[in-house]
């Protein structure tokens, strides 16, 4: 039997390595596996590289991950919030790298790894200076710049429900980077507000098959969550 | 100073709104273009998209109803209308990035008479760069609708010959909504479409630098 | 008030013009649009280039299409199959040109053209004779074949549920290509089988927003359908 | 003739079955792989993925429990297992190509000894070619095997140097089931890791004229 349930975030983290990729789903808080981030930081690995849209907002987090000085790069489109204070603070002091991406190509680079493109011509970002000294190609008229795509070791991300098989689905504007990080990672952590059992999820409605997904802990329901 | 009244930022999103037809799919962005969903008619179909990851977007919830899980792309409460849905990024950005949406309002630092676009950085040194999906809903939509005001606090104009800010897309801007009128911008430059009351052209080309074709 | 809904097939169908490249979704028979196409073969257009996984089973859809030699070109994966007689005799006859994608190519290039992507790399068909004369690059030490996006003026597609905003589910494996080419095409037409209240489909479960699809008619239900 | 007696079908099938581990993403593919599926054992979860959209794949159905609309990539009925989904085609195919399926099963026309596959087209001046999703199994799983009798009809060797037949993909096949016998395959060339009682591995190499590591 196939069980891809985890008793703790912490069991589900315990092999992230310094050095590593983890990508982390979210778009601001909404879909930010807060758990497996508290877990990671816990665990302790160092010098990570985290692909997110965002670069933390608040105190918790990708925020405290970053806080606790764990981040050695980011990958993300919208860095500076009115809240993305420790962020700003390991920037400014160097301590942090920034690969800033359109947030499109962000979710194209993703998507391509997923998928095992090798590259693909997008159109965004040509002519500005976030396209400054990449491969640029006219193709029908219309101009596109290669980007590449964007792997990673582990992806990080929140869903709704889930089965032992890692079959998930998510909760409203929640779902944002997951089902994307679930493809491109070598290994993908999902904490989900419930597991079910095998079957209770609509076989037509699954969002993430479990192909995509090895491991997956429920954290319980938020009191807000219909 | 001359005798014309600006556009108040409610009176530029009433404008905006007018000019959206039934059935458009339409994505506003951060800041002043959201407004323009307060204006939009409530006896009209119009489908507002926001980047992460909805179509049909609603009003603010009430007080008490706001759920963290439903937000815009400013991250701010939303509701989803009846026969809205949900969909992850990639297909987000689909739609964005792949002439699905019909129109795209955006805010913009600075707009050159040909459609250039710079309103994702200052250029500012010390300045933490960010910029989410400016540049993809710049160049993705069918017509990307510019709202801002036409001068700066300084007197500057914001509609310019060419960009000096950092570009966030070539030629994408079609037409810019401001406080003391609305222009069609193209390959010839820009056209004044109407002038607020008592501006005349004159004196608009005098506070742009611009020579405008009317 | 939106409606996207139409009350025939041959409404949907009417302004498809001689020339028009057309997708056509469906895997063999599942996912067909079979009175779509029926329709369209009662239009008359003529010369038309057709996406499809194949190039028809026995005597319908798409293989009454060839056979009443509506169609120029066929751009498809596996057109040799044990009932493909139709097109077998227009291609054996030199009256429909073929073009062989493999059917991953198939499907990124579809996708791609939704996405707005100007090319892309694909792992598939390196080294091959589909690959002969197109340019290859090596890319982290795999190599990739150039492909670029298919677009179409329109596509014909079958799906299980619609609504007047042209929401859409699938039913099974008949959704295959589906939701890919109404993201490909200028103009997406949904033949389904009941058209359902605004509302009435889960908004976390719409496969194929309502952006992606212009016009919906209902068909009615074949008796096996659950 | 030799005193070796060849392995069924059935027997190959049952090989192959053997060495897929539990948890293993599988994709069979059509004809002869295909009754790979009848050897899994019952008590170990694998997943069958067929490329045109399904992951969990069932067994046929009962006669009369058809369902036009649950069909397999060979356009048979089949079922879903409880705990399986349905995905559209770029999602199949992100799976099968972006390294996400552990085993891929194909038959083949050759396979070279470094492992180049050819299974599509047998270059046949006047055949209507066919290609499928042959190509993109091919290079997509993390493991392709090849299942194939080892001799043709005439008793040409289809396990070879190298491909005369068109290519599928290229150094994509990493092992060989065959009636006479198991082969790995890489850049040093074809490595017999088993063979059918009282064949021996000079027959073997008289039989496809290769030099065989052992």
């Amino acid at each position: 039997m196939i069980d891809k349930t985890l008793a703790s975030c912490a069991a589900a983290v315990a092999d992230i390595r310094d050095g590593a990729t983890v990508m982390i789903g979210g778009f601001g808080t909404a879909g930010m596996p807060d758990q497996l981030i508290d877990a990671l930081i816990e665990h302790g690995a160092r010098e990570l590289t985290i692909v997110n849209n965002n670069a933390g907002n608040g105190e918790t987090g990708l925020a405290a991950l970053i806080k606790h000085k764990r981040v050695r790069k980011i990958v993300c489109s919208f860095p500076r919030q009115s809240d993305s204070q420790h962020f700003d603070a390991a920037y400014r002091a160097g301590e942090v790298e920034l690969e800033l991406v359109p947030q499109g190509n962000l979710a194209a680079r993703i998507h391509a790894a997923g998928n095992g493109l090798g590259a693909i011509f997008t159109p965004t970002g040509y002519g500005t200076e976030l396209a400054a000294g990449k491969e640029t190609r006219e193709i029908d008229g219309k101009h596109y710049v290669l980007e590449y795509p964007i792997h990673a070791d582990v992806a990080l991300i929140k869903a709704h429900r889930g089965d032992r098989w890692g079959n998930l689905v998510y909760r409203k504007t929640a779902r944002n980077f997951g089902p994307l990080m679930a493809m491109a990672a070598k290994c993908t952590i999902a904490q989900v507000h419930e597991i079910v059992e095998l079957g209770a999820l609509d076989p037509e409605t699954v969002v993430t098959p479990g192909i995509f997904v090895q491991r997956v802990i429920a954290v319980g329901h938020k009191e807000a969550l219909a | 100073m001359s005798g014309y009244q600006r556009l108040t930022r409610e009176q530029m999103a009433e404008r905006v709104a007018r000019d959206i037809p039934e059935g458009a799919y339409v994505n506003l962005g951060i800041g002043l273009p959201t407004q323009v969903a307060n204006y939009l008619p409530a006896d009209k179909e119009i489908f507002l998209q926001s980047e992460n990851g909805l179509l049909g977007m609603g009003p603010a919830p009430a007080k008490g109803e706001e759920d963290p899980d439903l937000i815009n792309a400013g991250k701010q409460p939303v509701t989803l209308l009846t026969g809205g849905c949900y969909f992850h990024h990639a297909d987000s950005f689909a739609m964005m990035r792949g002439g699905h949406l019909d129109i795209c309002v955006l805010g913009a630092f600075q707009v050159s008479q040909h459609g250039d676009l710079a309103n994702w950085s200052t250029g500012a040194p010390d300045a933490i760069p960010a910029v989410g999906g400016a540049m993809d809903l710049a160049i993705g939509a069918k017509q990307t609708y510019v709202m801002m005001d036409l001068l700066t606090k300084t007197g500057e104009s914001k509609l310019v010959a060419d960009c000096t800010y950092p570009l966030t897309g070539l030629r994408c801007v079609s037409r810019v909504y401001s406080d003391l009128g609305v222009f069609d911008l193209g390959t010839e430059g820009a056209r004044v479409v109407e002038l607020v009351e008592g501006l005349s052209i004159d004196e608009l080309q005098r506070l742009t630098g611009l020579t405008l074709a009317h």
